[in-house]
């Protein structure tokens, strides 16, 4: 182990802002997109439920 | 074969028909090489540095303004449509199209560029090697923006979008083609970037109106 | 000649039609009929294989389409006037068959389009004719491009009277020498015979 | 040969695909968390610090997996596009069209990161260096293709023409790869040669080895989350679907 404390870590021996702007662009992203690609899929599934809900909605007044 | 000669004249005749339409392309490529001295500065040293570059942007570009057209009209007057049908291979008619389109396009700023180089204090050598550059260069440049125009047929935005396809495939062109003129300029010769051009402009003639022909497809379905 | 089964086509998520099934033998022709929207254009366009079906099989001549003989035994005029506007009637007619790799003499060209009542504006370029002669210059290439099946969407359309009538006799002398025909139309063609189908 | 045959054609279907999907998401994701965990833990604690770049070359470990991903991403998206246009299956577009966007982002990241790594050790944010053009011409290719897909309504027609746009890409890769390459040599503009570096540890392959498995195992993750998306999307009026999503 080549670090002697915290802020010698974060500190990256000079190349903070290169090394930890490398890094937390790639977390940043692989966080966002993820999620970008969750809610695409959440909001096609509830347009879907919506639908059928409405297919329900409408057979019962059908049938009232 | 007798049906791609026909369609090369075709083409030929109908933009005799129209002849401004042609003639944008050319007067585009004109003005902007010649636009350039002026917003670089007269210096003969650095014009020669930088002619074969801007002279192989500006036809890249000048190839480009005439792409969209080239299966638009067609297609929407419905001739494409019935060129699909004809018993003759669609490739085939393709083909001629294209060929077509760099007589048009290409050839043009082919004789004009030795004109503009002039412009750029280039010698009668350089001169020489950035026309045979051209020569294997433009017909490249159609077949590559012919699929470019194929795919994005009868798209949203199809301009726009047609460059961003086609330009990052016109790279190697562009490199080749201003590189021959730089290192014959640097005395390296020419002889290598020149066959290398001569080498994609054989694989396209092969590979591009196939992948044409099957974007034509997909675009009329 | 021409074996057409279980055809089925949607559009985007809707369908259009299923189970579409007719055969044509020489001499025959079929009227496909049905609402806007029904998908007879649609079915044309298949047919002729412009746009894969969602599932069925087309033959001609016992071969699946479409095949280097059907597209040469096939002609198909739709909805587009497919002429080229700055070209005169004559130079469309010659340079489509060019395109076709029909060899096409004078004399044939100007008989095509006199008998579809052309005569006089041969040498004119195709953008001052009306409509319905830029139709005419189309159905000319009926005469010019021996082909055995014709298929024609909405051939009837922009048509005057004696048009009308004279497509009708086209189409008839086509039929009586063995050819046969698909028509689409909403109204009643001046043909006589013919099988149905309703889309 | 038939029936095996037939399996495959079945889990070609979106409604066979759609379900197995969603079983094997969970478990690429653990794996990505895992090598990502221990791919970090060589990154930062195992590897020694480099006697010429100092600290500065860590970049080295999500730079690298980035670049290979985007390459390889690129590879398989054509492969499942040339796939969907030769036989015909419905799933192979939709997986190009879900593959598209990740290797987009793998192909940004890796000229971001090259960009950080370039000015301290290069002086420059941005050389034209052979590597670095040709990754940013992968990243306009990538955007071309998503362009063309999203221009074009019909799903089917769309993957056609992305089929066709990414097997031209494959053709060209290679051939812009080696002219920019030339380019280069021939303009001898930048001194850096990233060959030059010195020959890599072991710890340093591994550490890149683990953080470019991560990286896999999450694209396949993001790439079948989006390829349910696309299928709920496409199939939304089929019985199946609505079935699928009680």
């Amino acid at each position: 182990m080549q670090w002697h404390s915290i802020d010698e870590f974060f500190a990256m021996g000079g190349y903070a802002f290169y090394v930890w702007g490398s890094f937390g662009a790639c977390a940043l992203l692989m966080f966002a997109e993820p999620f970008l690609a969750k809610r695409r899929l959440s909001e096609v599934r509830q347009s879907l439920i919506r639908e059928r809900l409405a297919d329900e909605l409408e057979l019962q007044q059908k049938n009232s | 074969m007798n049906s791609f000669l026909a369609t090369v004249r075709r083409d030929l005749l109908l933009a005799m028909r129209r002849k401004s339409e042609v003639l944008t392309a050319v007067f585009f490529f004109v003005i902007v090489t010649s636009l350039f001295p002026l917003g670089i500065g007269p210096e003969p040293a650095l014009l020669r540095k930088i002619a074969p570059g801007i002279l192989w942007v500006a036809a890249l570009l000048a190839t480009l303004l005439g792409l969209p057209r080239l299966f638009a009209a067609d297609h929407v007057d419905g001739t494409l449509e019935q060129m699909a049908l004809s018993p003759s291979p669609l490739g085939l008619l393709v083909a001629g199209k294209i060929l077509a389109h760099w007589l048009l396009c290409g050839l043009p700023l082919v004789l004009l560029a030795p004109v503009l180089g002039v412009q750029f204090d280039l010698d009668a050598s350089a001169l020489g090697i950035l026309m045979l550059a051209l020569l294997l260069g433009t017909p490249l440049l159609s077949l590559i923006g012919a699929i470019g125009a194929a795919l994005t047929l009868g798209v949203r935005g199809g301009g726009v979008l047609l460059a961003l396809l086609v330009l990052p495939l016109y790279i190697p062109a562009l490199i080749f083609g201003a590189g021959a003129v730089e290192a014959h300029i640097a005395g390296l010769g020419a002889g290598g970037h020149l066959s290398l051009l001569a080498a994609m402009l054989a694989l396209a003639v092969f590979f591009a109106p196939w992948a044409t022909t099957a974007a034509l497809r997909v675009a009329l379905e | 000649m021409l074996n057409v089964s279980d055809l089925a086509c949607s559009r985007g998520e809707r369908r259009l039609f299923a189970n579409v099934g007719f055969s044509l033998a020489p001499g025959e022709w079929l009227h496909v009929q049905g609402e806007n929207g029904a998908g007879k254009t649609s079915l044309m366009r298949l047919l002729v294989g412009l746009s894969p079906a969602d599932a069925g099989t087309i033959l001609w001549r016992n071969e699946p389409t479409p095949s280097a003989e059907f597209r040469r035994d096939m002609i198909y005029l739709g909805h587009h006037a497919a002429v080229k506007e700055d070209l005169t009637p004559l130079e469309n007619l010659r340079l489509a068959a060019a395109l076709d790799g029909i060899e096409l003499d004078e004399h044939a060209s100007m008989a095509a389009l006199i008998r579809l009542g052309l005569r006089g504006r041969e040498e004119l370029p195709v953008r001052v004719l009306s409509a319905g002669q830029k139709r005419r210059v189309l159905l000319a290439r009926l005469l010019t491009r021996p082909a055995v099946l014709w298929v024609l969407d909405e051939a009837f359309n922009a048509l005057d009277v004696s048009a009308v009538k004279l497509l009708g006799e086209l189409i008839g002398e086509h039929l009586a020498v063995g050819g046969m025909a698909v028509l689409t139309s909403h109204q009643p063609l001046p043909v006589p015979g013919g099988k149905a189908l309703m889309l | 040969m038939r029936q095996s045959i037939i399996q495959w054609f079945k889990f070609g279907s979106p409604q066979s695909f759609y379900p197995l999907a969603g079983r094997m998401i969970p478990w690429f994701w653990a794996a990505a968390i895992a090598f990502g965990i221990a791919g970090l833990w060589i990154s930062f604690f195992v590897a020694p610090t480099d006697a010429q770049q100092g600290e500065g070359y860590r970049i080295i470990f999500v730079h690298v997996p980035a670049s290979w991903m985007s390459m390889f991403l690129y590879l398989i998206m054509a492969f499942w596009a040339g796939l969907g246009l030769a036989l015909n299956t419905r799933v192979s577009g939709m997986m190009a069209q879900a593959i598209a966007p990740t290797g987009a982002l793998m192909a940004l990241l890796s000229l971001w990161t090259g960009a950080l790594w370039g000015k301290p050790m290069w002086g420059a944010w941005w050389v034209w260096d052979a590597r670095l053009t040709s990754e940013l011409i992968l990243f306009f290719l990538y955007l071309g293709f998503m362009a063309l897909q999203a221009a074009i309504d019909d799903p089917r027609r769309a993957d056609k023409a992305g089929a066709i746009l990414a097997l031209v890409g494959v053709v060209n890769i290679p051939i812009i790869y080696f002219s920019v390459k030339w380019w280069n040599t021939l303009h001898q503009g930048s001194t850096i040669n990233m060959n030059k570096a010195p020959s890599m540890a072991h710890t340093m392959l591994w550490g890149m080895l683990l953080m470019a498995l991560c990286f896999w195992m999450y694209s396949i993750a993001v790439a079948l989350t989006r390829v349910r998306a696309i299928i709920l999307e496409r199939e939304r009026h089929t019985e199946w679907v609505k079935h699928a999503v009680a």
